[in-house]
This record gives structure tokens, C-alpha cells and sequence, in this order.
């Protein structure tokens, strides 16, 4: 399975979801530069935290404006697997890929420690080796992580089973604690706690890993029955 | 001709805005109990060349496509002719 | 070579303007003699920048000279960017801490962003990727909302850099006294990895060779930062608030990418940053360095504003700058590097070998003064150092081991001491895991950082116990030394080597040069007889407000190599029936404890005493015993005593522990003897650990139940406290300070 | 009476403004070559209890203590009463 790591000026998580991919998952992974317009040759596209372009203005908004969208949009549509992570999912929300937008943390400061989430929903590409309600431990490192949408698309994201994570406990002010949502399809994914920070033992925790894995099990499946 | 146009972007009535509470806070803290609420928005200060109409109507596309994010903010903007530097 | 509006040499000289820019007479008839001319104003400018204290070090020259910057491994000492330490398979470790004081104090959010800012740069000019950042940082008692202020935007500036550019800020630490209520110090350091074969020197070599100059474009922010950080705070700072400059750390993201791109090409010569004193140190220190000149155009360099003059581009800090001299022709390449990254590179002069710092504007030599003159020759000042009134004093003072009627209640008040307390608060804020080395984040001894493709691990931390060191300059100095070392030892680590930042007061007084002289004796002793050199640092004078000088606070920066990744040791407890020990025997060392401070609101008397030799022999034994696989948990003994540190060590444990005490309760309790290390070690480790660890005592055990249980050795009942009541005094005390703000 | 104060914390001409740089850079990746210059500042409106003079005196006090920062930012504030809620 080939996966994406797209690199927009300012990504800084990138070479750790790289890692996570090459080194822990075993994959074939290419970072693709933000002047690039398609993402033609990947069956998977991550887009990476980190701070594109300083985050000024608004997080994601100008990386969302690059010749790279194209690309992130056309995968999206042929309904290939697109996780976004803390900046990435701020990115897929100015893209439009996903509704809602961030606010910042309701405490002002930014927060980074290790958080307990919740699998709402396993039945998507990106969870579906883990146990519904299943408590993952996968740390956060954001400012702006501080989810919104007005009332009538959390109805939505609820009746279509979009929430895929929620905080065990409120750390941001997110509504109904929501850390990762997809579209309608189930192929696009943002969250803004960091699977790709959670593939090692060693620095505290494997509990992302299966994200990757969840991935690679739909891509071998769909790969058997079409070959 | 050269334009300033100041472009005003502000949270949406219906979004919480922690950082205006907090300022608002402090002020009470500070003895200024008359404040009754804070909001705080951002203003972008652009200089623009062109026509008075074009101006008006390129302007609007970038508060569209780039400066503002309708999910959670409104804008508004006011154009006038720069000084002459 | 005058400007219009500019006054000409004649009138610089008769009205002593060079005065208002940080010159003395005699140092003006210095440069007048060095020219054999008047200088004109930019000239008077460029002198006036880089003989600051802040760049020549013009009075800290005689005390750095007396430290040790030789050993094994070192690949650089100081005299560039940054320090360098081999580390093995061709691999070394680069770093350095510098001070943002100054800045940190009129526009704290800034001035802290700026100061972290300024030493990654430091780090990844020498070739380095850097790996980390640390911090130190001392202010006011907190509570009031000038210090909750100055705090929080503090904080928030380091983080706000540090996490956008995507370096992590893995330690640190945060003391509070009222001598830092209107001086605080913001220290910043960075710790960087390096491949031998890319080590860059800040070299202007090759007479011809472009210089180039890139990334952000050169406004009239900073002007004379230097002379700024020069001089004491008083109530006209503000006026001199331009001096302060906005950081972005998006562009010196793209800056270090680039930089580390073109380091791996064979086109690039020397490159060096600007910092204090910008396009001037940056530009006669490269040519100087090499022996060489280098001769700028300064139409040809990016300006933010119309009509900016050559003293203020020379002079300006804009942040996030770099210059570079590549090979003659091969400048298009270097340049379209840094094109593709997004940034901005221009030719904008050219080594020469007249040992000149030449600049043309707009057709005419705007300046012309010998590079060696500007970084070299700043003359050097012995200034007059005298034993004040207070230390005698306090050393002939008894120091009583203080009163305590409630073991638990002193214990929680200990632990919420804002000094002691728990700094979630703090690096909560930090993005402490980004790039996923951190194998230990901040909360232990030391931050321990594993270094990719290999099976070893770096581990770093910074410290400075300033009260110590006000009773007592000397034993204080060797005391942060030790204990920065101990730190490293309890994380498994050798300690490699020592980056320094000397905050003191004004040294044109007396006492205060003395406090710099003794300090820096006892420093020097520490680093000789720990056999961990100085490699870099920096000196940060005049942290004085009104008259009130800072305690003498030279922060040690100190990094080590864990040869194993299987050593890494943290403080915590590890597993219920572990036995705990202490190495190392407690006397009634208060002065200058947090205990005396609790109890009578001030420190004064001796400050603890320690022998370097014994320090020495339990580092390596504890290092040894580390390495034999017989520690589960290691601490070191600092402020508050052995109390507080086996409650540190249960912390987030959900373990207990329960241990007898003999001696003087009392003394044992809390006494902040140095040397000393709390030991938790597996029941079939006993032994062996005994054997290697010659002067430990068992005292306890980690026990199942989530409490601390201290008996005498009579069996009688001292003190009892869960380990929720212990963790809510160490948790909620900063938090609380800052919320009862007003 | 109630008053609508906007508050414009704008940074100082010499300071450098990041944000701004890139809403520039971006505003002509996406075409916008007209647009000369971006700054970016804050606009905070507060709502204030009060008689017109000492508002005016109070607003310029918040401002000096806690809305801006002298060292980098200027301000300028505008009163308007507010329309009943
Ligand atoms: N306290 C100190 N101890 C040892 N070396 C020091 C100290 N202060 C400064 N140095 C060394 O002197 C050199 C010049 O330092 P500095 O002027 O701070 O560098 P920069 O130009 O980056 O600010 C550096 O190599 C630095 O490591
Ligand atoms: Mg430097």
C-alpha cells in the first residue's frame, strides 16, 4: 500500500507520520510536496500537523488555498482513504471537506498531553480494528482544537455516525467533546490527537497504530476481491 | 488608484468567544465593572490598487475565498482612498 | 560619508553622542585612534553595537577565561554559534543557552518568542538539525497580576515559537523570588544533532567569494538591542521600546529547512546568523574569524522600509536572518535552494582580504573599519570587585534548623511552594513530543531524547539554585554545577558537558562584580572536577530594576549521552515492594532551604556545603549501578529535602511508600544537603546494588497503597498523607496563584 | 447609556507583521496581484455602561493597561451608542 505524507510550508508532524508508516506500519510512503496537484499515484493521502503557514490568519486556511487541494479533493472524491491530523483536519475543514470549524481552545493556551479518547464509531476505513466504545490513549498538541458546527449538522454528524473520537473528559471546549469526525462517505477523517505520536512503546503509547493498520486491512481487502 | 480598505472579520453572534470573555474578565478584575461584554474580531488593512467598483467587487471575493471562514465569522469592509505615501 | 539629517563626526565628538549610544570617552578616542580619523555616524554606530557587553563581553572577558573548555570530545568550544561534543558514530551533539531578558520584560510574549527564536538559529548555523529546547526562567512571587502577566505571556511566547517551528521544549525550569519581580530572567537554550562531516563554521574565507544574505528583510525593529540588553531597566525602557521585535516562526521554519539543505552543499563556505548587533557582528565576526574583509552593498540588501539609512540596516535586530559565503559561481545554486523553500537569498557583497568591514550606499563608503577592531579588539575591562557587607556576615551567621510543629502540614506547604509545585501549568503548553524522540518529557530530572538509527539516547536539563548562590557566590556556583550533573546521572545518562548563562546585576558595582567573580570560581571548580567542560554560554548584565539587582543567577545548561536505551531511568516509582534508599547523609544545611524561606519569609546564613570529591564518587556510582540494571527509580535531593522528593517520586505513580526516619526528624526531613539521591531498586536487585552504591541506607518501601507513610525508628507515628492530598498541594498551587490574580 | 466601543489594536508601523506577509503572499498565489500590502490588528468591541465623557477617559485607561501593548502596538477607539438589545 502507497501512502501520501502531503508537506505544506510549516507541516512539522510530518516526519513523524512518515515514520509511522514506513518504520511501524511497514508501508510505502512519499512525502508530496504542497505545488503538486494530484495524488493520483496513492491509494492513501495524510496530511500531517504542524503549523502551515504559522497558522496566520486562521489554521489550515492558507494551506487549504494551495495547488495541492486539487490533488486532496480528487482523492477525496474517488472515495480514497484521507486522514487529517490536528493541523491536517483543520486543513480538510477550510477545504470543505468536512464540516465545522476549530475555535481556539477555551482555555486560550495551547495543551499537549496524552489524552483518553473514545472510538464512537468503528465501522470506518481508519478504526475498524478497534472495539466500538474501545478507550485509546493518544496524546493531543493543539491550540486550536476547539470544534464547532451549529446545531443542525451535529445532528447530522450524529444520525450519519460521522463522530469517529470523543475526549473521554472535555480538554478544549469541543462540542460534545468531539476529537475526530468524517464525512458522510466514511473516507475522510480528522481528528486533532495524534495517532501518529502513539506507534512506540517506548515514548508511552501503540494505541494509534491500529488507525494505520485499520487502513491497511480495508486496502488488502478491497485489494483481494478486485485482483 | 490606490485603495485602504479595512476588512472586518467577527466571530458569528452564536460562537463562544473565550478570548473576549477573558479580556472582559480581566477588565473586571482591573475595577472596570462597567464593561459589559467584549467581543474581539480582527481587522485586515489592505492596500489595493485599481478601480473604486473593481476594488469592491475583488475585495468581497477574497473575504470568500480566503479572509473570512463563514462557518464561524462574518465580515464586512470599508473602503477608502489611501493617502498618498 | 554623512547622511543630511545625520550629525557629522565633529559634532558626535563635541556633543558626545556617541555617549547616548553606549560608548565611554575613552573608548570614542579608542575608535578615533583605531581609524586614525573621526568616525562618521554609522561608524560610531557599528562601534557602539559591538563593543556592547552584550557582544565583545567586554567586562565578563577576564571571569569566562578561568573555565575549563577542553576534554574529550570536544569538537567546539566557545568562540562560535554554538558548542560541539562528539558522541560517537560520527555523530555529536551541538548546543548553547542564551538570555532574552530584557526584551522579556517591556513585551513579554515577544520578547520570549524572539529569545528561542534566536538560539535555534545559533544551533542550526553551525549545520546543526536542533532537537530540542529548554528553558529557564526566574520571576516574581506570583499572585500579583504584573507577575501573573509577565508569566503567562512568557510561557505562552516560548510556546508559541517552539510548537509552530516544530522543535520540541522537553525541560526547563521556573523559580520565583521577589528579586525578579522587575528584572526577569528568560533564558532559552537548544540542543541540536549533527554529523561531524556537516560541522559549519561562521568563516568569511575566499577572497571574492559572494555574500549572501536570506530570509527575512531588514527593518528598523531592534535597532541597538544590543546596547539595550547593556544597560540597566528603569522607568525611560520605554521609551527605548522599539528595541523589542515581532517573531515569526513560520519563516525561520522555512530558514532552518533551507539552511540544513545548503549545510550538505560543498558551494557553502560560512555561515553565521544574525543576531544581537544583526548585519554588523554577523559580517565583521565571519571575516574577522577568517582573516579576511568583507565589503557589503547596502542598496543591494532587502529592506522592510523606504529610505532606512546604513546605521539603521546596520544596526537593525530583525529576527530570522541568516548570512552565508558560498564559492565564487556557485551562488545561483545556494540562492535557488532557498528560492524553492520560499525565501528570499540576495548576493549582496563580497569577501575581500584587506581585513575591512566595508560598506557603500547609494555610490559612496558609507563605513570603512577594520573588522579585527570590531570583533576582536573591544577593550577589556577588570572591574573593581569587592566583598559586600552581607556575605560576612551571613557567613558568620548560625543558621538554626528552623521550627516545624506539623510534619504534614509543613510537607504540603513545601510541595505548593510555586519553586517546588508541580509545572504542568507550564509545559502543558509546550509541545514537548513533536518529532517523536521524547522518550522522557518534561516532569522528571532530566528530558531524555532518543537519537533515531541508533540505540542511544540524549538526556538535558538546566539548573540554578540563585539563593544559594546569593549566600554564598562560590559554593553556590559549584552546587548548580553538581546538581545539573546529578540530574543527568538519575536519568542514566553521563554528563557530557556544560552551556552557561550568567545573569547578574550591574557589574560597574563592586559587589556584584564580586558575586560574578566567586561565582564563577566555584563553577569553574565544579566543571573541572565533574570533568564536563564549557563549550558555550552566554552572559546576560545589568538585570537590575531601580537599583535592585537580581540574585546572581548563572543558569548551567548540561547535556548527556545514554550510552543505552535501556538505562533511561526516571524519577517515578516503579512497582510496590520496591526498596527505596538514600545515598548520601543529611547535616542541617538550611540556609537558603525553601524551608527557611517558608518559615521566616527570607533566606540568610550559609547555604549548604558540598565536597566535589564525594560528589563525584556517588555520580559514578549511581551511574554504574544504573547501568547494571539495578535502579527502577532514581532522584536527586534538591529543594525541600528527601520529603518532598519521595513525594515527587509517587506522583502520578498511583504508589505509595512508607519509610522510617532516625537522626533529627526535622534535619532528615527536609535539610537540603547536596550529593544526595533518592533510589527505589527491585528486592532481587538488592544486593548487587548495595555492592555498587556503597553509602546507601535503606529507609522504606514503595508500597500498593496510594499513601506516604513516615515512622521514626522507634516505630512512632510522624507523618501520614495520601498521595491525593500530596499531589493536590503540588498540582494546584500554580494554578491558584494564577487565578486569584488582582 | 450604552456604549459600542471598537477598539482597534493595530501593531506599530516599524514592526514586522507576520500575518499579514502571509495573507499577502496568499492573496497573490490566488490572483490577487492588485493587493500592495497586509496588515492584520485586532478589533475588540466592548459594550459599556456609562455617561459619553468618562467612557471616553475609561476606554483610553483599559487600553493603556491592558488592551495593547505601547512597545508594539498602537490603538485608536471609536464610541457609538449602542442600539437596545
Ligand atoms: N558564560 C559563558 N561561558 C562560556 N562561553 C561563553 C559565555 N558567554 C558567551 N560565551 C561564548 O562566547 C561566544 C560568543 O557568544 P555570543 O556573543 O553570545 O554569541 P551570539 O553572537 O550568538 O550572541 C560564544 O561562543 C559563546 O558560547
Ligand atoms: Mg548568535
Amino acid at each position: 500500500m502507497k501512502f501520501a505524507v502531503v508537506v505544506f510550508p510549516g507541516s512539522n508532524c510530518d516526519i513523524d507520520m512518515y515514520h509511522a508508516i514506513k518504520d511501524e506500519l511497514g508501508e510505502d510512503v512519499d512525502y508530496v510536496d504542497y505545488r503538486e496537484t494530484s495524488l493520483e499515484e496513492y491509494d492513501a493521502v495524510l496530511l500531517p500537523g504542524g503549523f502551515s503557514y504559522g497558522d496566520y490568519l486562521r489554521s489550515g486556511a492558507i494551506a487549504a488555498r494551495l495547488p495541492i487541494a486539487a490533488g486532496i479533493k480528487e482523492a477525496a472524491q474517488q472515495g480514497k482513504p484521507v486522514l487529517g491530523v490536528c493541523n491536517g483536519f483543520q486543513v480538510l475543514l477550510e477545504l470543505g471537506l468536512l464540516p465545522g470549524a476549530m475555535r481556539r481552545n477555551r482555555q486560550l493556551t495551547f495543551i499537549c498531553k496524552p489524552t483518553t479518547l473514545i472510538v464512537k464509531n468503528n465501522q470506518t476505513p481508519f478504526t475498524s480494528t478497534y472495539e466500538s466504545n474501545q478507550e485509546v490513549s493518544i496524546p493531543v498538541a493543539h491550540g486550536e482544537g476547539n470544534y464547532f458546527c451549529d446545531p443542525a449538522t451535529l445532528t447530522e454528524l450524529k444520525e450519519n455516525g460521522q463522530i469517529a473520537f470523543t475526549y473521554a473528559e472535555d480538554i478544549n471546549g469541543s462540542i460534545e467533546n468531539i476529537a475526530g469526525i468524517t464525512n458522510k462517505e466514511g473516507n475522510v477523517l480528522g481528528m486533532m490527537p495524534h495517532p501518529e505520536r502513539a506507534v512506540d512503546e517506548l515514548l508511552g503509547s501503540k494505541d494509534g497504530l491500529n488507525m494505520f493498520v485499520s487502513l491497511l486491512k480495508q486496502w488488502r481487502e478491497s485489494h483481494a476481491i478486485t485482483s | 488608484m490606490m485603495y485602504e480598505v479595512n476588512v472586518f472579520v467577527t466571530l458569528k453572534e452564536a460562537v463562544l468567544d473565550p478570548q473576549g470573555s477573558a479580556v472582559n474578565h480581566s477588565l473586571h478584575q482591573l475595577g472596570y465593572q462597567e464593561v459589559e461584554d467584549v467581543r474581539i474580531g480582527k481587522v485586515l488593512t489592505l492596500t489595493v490598487n485599481g478601480e473604486k467598483e473593481t476594488v469592491e467587487a475583488r475585495v468581497k471575493e477574497m473575504c470568500d475565498k480566503l479572509l473570512a471562514n463563514p462557518v464561524i465569522e462574518d465580515y464586512r469592509f470599508e473602503i477608502k482612498e489611501a493617502l498618498a505615501q | 560619508m554623512q547622511l543630511l539629517h545625520e550629525p557629522s563626526p565633529e559634532q558626535i565628538k563635541e556633543k558626545k553622542l556617541y555617549a547616548e549610544m553606549g560608548l565611554t570617552d575613552e573608548e570614542f578616542n579608542m575608535v578615533e585612534e583605531i581609524l586614525g580619523r573621526l568616525p562618521n555616524f554609522t561608524e560610531t554606530g557599528l562601534f557602539s553595537v559591538m563593543w556592547s557587553e552584550h557582544c565583545s563581553y567586554k567586562n565578563s572577558k577576564v571571569l569566562l577565561k578561568k573555565f575549563p573548555t577542553e576534554g574529550e570530545g570536544v569538537l567546539q568550544g566557545p568562540g562560535e554559534g554554538a558548542g560541539i561534543i562528539d558522541i560517537g558514530d560520527e555523530q555529536a551533539v551541538v548546543f548553547k543557552i542564551e538570555s532574552h531578558n530584557h526584551p522579556s520584560a517591556i513585551e513579554p510574549y515577544q520578547g520570549a518568542a524572539t529569545g528561542v527564536g534566536g538560539i535555534i538559529r545559533d544551533v542550526f548555523s553551525m549545520g546543526a538539525r536542533p532537537v530540542a529546547l529548554l528553558n529557564s526562567l526566574r520571576f516574581g512571587e506570583l499572585g500579583t497580576p504584573r507577575v501573573n502577566y509577565l508569566f503567562e505571556q512568557v510561557v505562552a511566547g516560548i510556546a508559541g515559537y517552539g510548537n509552530c517551528i516544530g522543535i520540541p521544549t522537553v525541560g526547563g525550569e521556573v523559580q520565583f523570588d521577589p528579586c525578579y519581580a522587575g528584572n526577569p530572567l528568560v533564558n532559552a537554550m537548544c540542543v541540536g544533532l549533527i554529523d561531524h562531516k556537516d560541522i559549519q563554521k561562521g568563516q568569511a574565507k575566499g577572497v571574492g567569494n559572494p555574500v549572501i544574505y536570506v530570509g527575512a528583510s531588514t527593518g528598523k525593529d531592534g535597532i541597538h538591542g544590543a546596547t539595550f540588553a547593556s544597560e540597566e531597566l528603569n522607568e525611560g525602557s520605554e521609551s527605548k521600546r522599539p528595541a523589542v521585535q515581532v517573531g515569526d516562526p513560520f519563516m525561520e521554519k522555512l530558514l532552518l529547512e533551507a539552511c540544513l539543505e545548503v549545510v550538505k552543499n560543498d558551494a557553502l563556505v560560512g555561515i553565521q546568523d544574525m543576531g544581537a548587533a544583526g548585519l554588523t557582528s554577523s559580517s565583521a565576526e565571519m571575516a574577522s574569524k577568517a582573516g579576511s574583509g568583507i565589503e557589503m552593498n547596502l542598496d543591494l540588501i532587502p529592506q522592510r522600509e523606504k529610505g532606512m539609512t546604513p546605521y539603521e540596516m546596520m544596526l537593525s535586530e530583525s529576527q530570522e536572518r541568516m548570512l552565508l559565503v558560498v564559492k565564487k559561481g556557485r551562488e545561483d545554486e545556494i540562492i535557488s535552494i532557498f528560492e524553492r523553500h520560499g525565501l528570499l537569498a540576495k548576493v549582496v557583497g563580497q569577501v575581500t582580504d584587506d581585513r575591512k568591514l566595508r560598506l557603500t550606499h547609494q555610490g559612496r563608503v558609507a563605513a570603512e573599519v577594520p573588522v579585527d577592531a570590531l570583533a576582536e579588539e573591544a577593550p577589556v575591562y577588570h572591574k573593581p570587585s569587592t566583598e559586600p557587607a552581607y556575605y560576612s556576615a551571613f557567613q558568620e551567621q548560625e543558621t538554626p534548623v528552623p521550627a516545624v510543629t506539623d510534619m504534614k502540614e509543613t510537607l504540603l506547604a513545601l510541595l505548593s511552594q510555586p519553586t517546588i509545585a508541580s509545572k504542568e501549568w507550564v509545559y502543558d503548553q509546550y509541545d514537548y513530543m513533536v518529532r517523536t524522540n521524547t522518550v522522557v518529557s518534561p516532569g522528571s530530572d532530566a528530558a531524555v531524547l532518543r537519537i533515531r538509527e541508533t540505540n542511544k539516547a540524549l538526556a538535558m536539563t538546566t539548573d540554578c539554585n540563585s539563593r544559594y548562590i546569593y549566600l554564598d557566590p562560590e559554593m553556590g556556583g559549584k552546587i548548580a554545577v553538581a546538581e545539573a550533573a546529578r540530574n543527568l546521572i538519575c536519568s542514566g545518562a553521563k554528563p557530557l558537558g556544560v552551556t552557561d548563562c550568567l545573569n547578574y546585576g550591574s557589574p560597574d558595582r563592586p559587589e556584584i562584580f564580586w558575586q560574578l567573580e566567586k561565582s564563577t570560581d566555584g563553577l569553574s571548580e565544579a566543571c573541572r572536577a565533574l570533568e564536563t567542560p564549557v563549550i558555550g554560554g552566554n552572559v546576560s548584565l545589568y538585570n537590575e530594576r531601580s537599583g535592585e539587582a537580581v540574585y546572581p543567577t548563572p543558569v548551567i545548561g548540561m547535556v548527556g549521552l545514554i550510552e543505552d536505551l535501556a538505562h533511561i531511568t526516571t524519577q517515578q516509582f516503579k512497582q510496590a515492594g520496591d526498596l527505596i534508599y538514600l545515598v548520601g547523609e543529611a547535616r542541617p544545611d538550611f540556609g537558603g532551604s525553601e524551608l527557611q524561606k517558608l518559615t521566616d519569609g527570607d533566606i540568610s546564613g550559609r547555604p549548604p556545603q558540598i565536597d566535589l570529591s564525594v560528589e563525584k564518587e556517588r555520580q559514578s556510582a549511581v551511574y554504574e549501578a544504573i547501568k547494571a540494571g539495578t535502579v527502577a527509580s532514581a532522584h536527586d535531593l534538591a529543594e525541600g529535602g528527601l520529603l518532598v522528593a519521595v513525594a515527587e517520586s509517587m506522583m502520578k505513580t498511583g504508589l505509595g511508600a512508607t519509610m522510617t526516619i532516625g537522626g533529627h526528624l526535622v534535619t532528615e526531613s527536609f535539610s537540603e544537603t547536596p550529593s544526595r539521591y533518592l533510589i527505589s531498586v527491585k528486592e532481587e536487585n538488592r544486593e548487587q546494588f548495595e555492592q555498587v552504591v556503597s553509602d546507601a541506607a535503606l529507609i522504606g518501601r514503595v508500597t500498593e497503597e496510594a499513601r506516604l507513610h513516615v515512622t521514626g525508628k522507634a516505630g512512632e507515628a510522624i507523618l501520614t498523607a495520601t498521595s491525593s492530598e500530596l499531589e493536590e498541594a503540588w498540582r494546584g498551587a500554580i494554578p491558584c496563584l494564577l487565578k486569584s490574580k488582582g
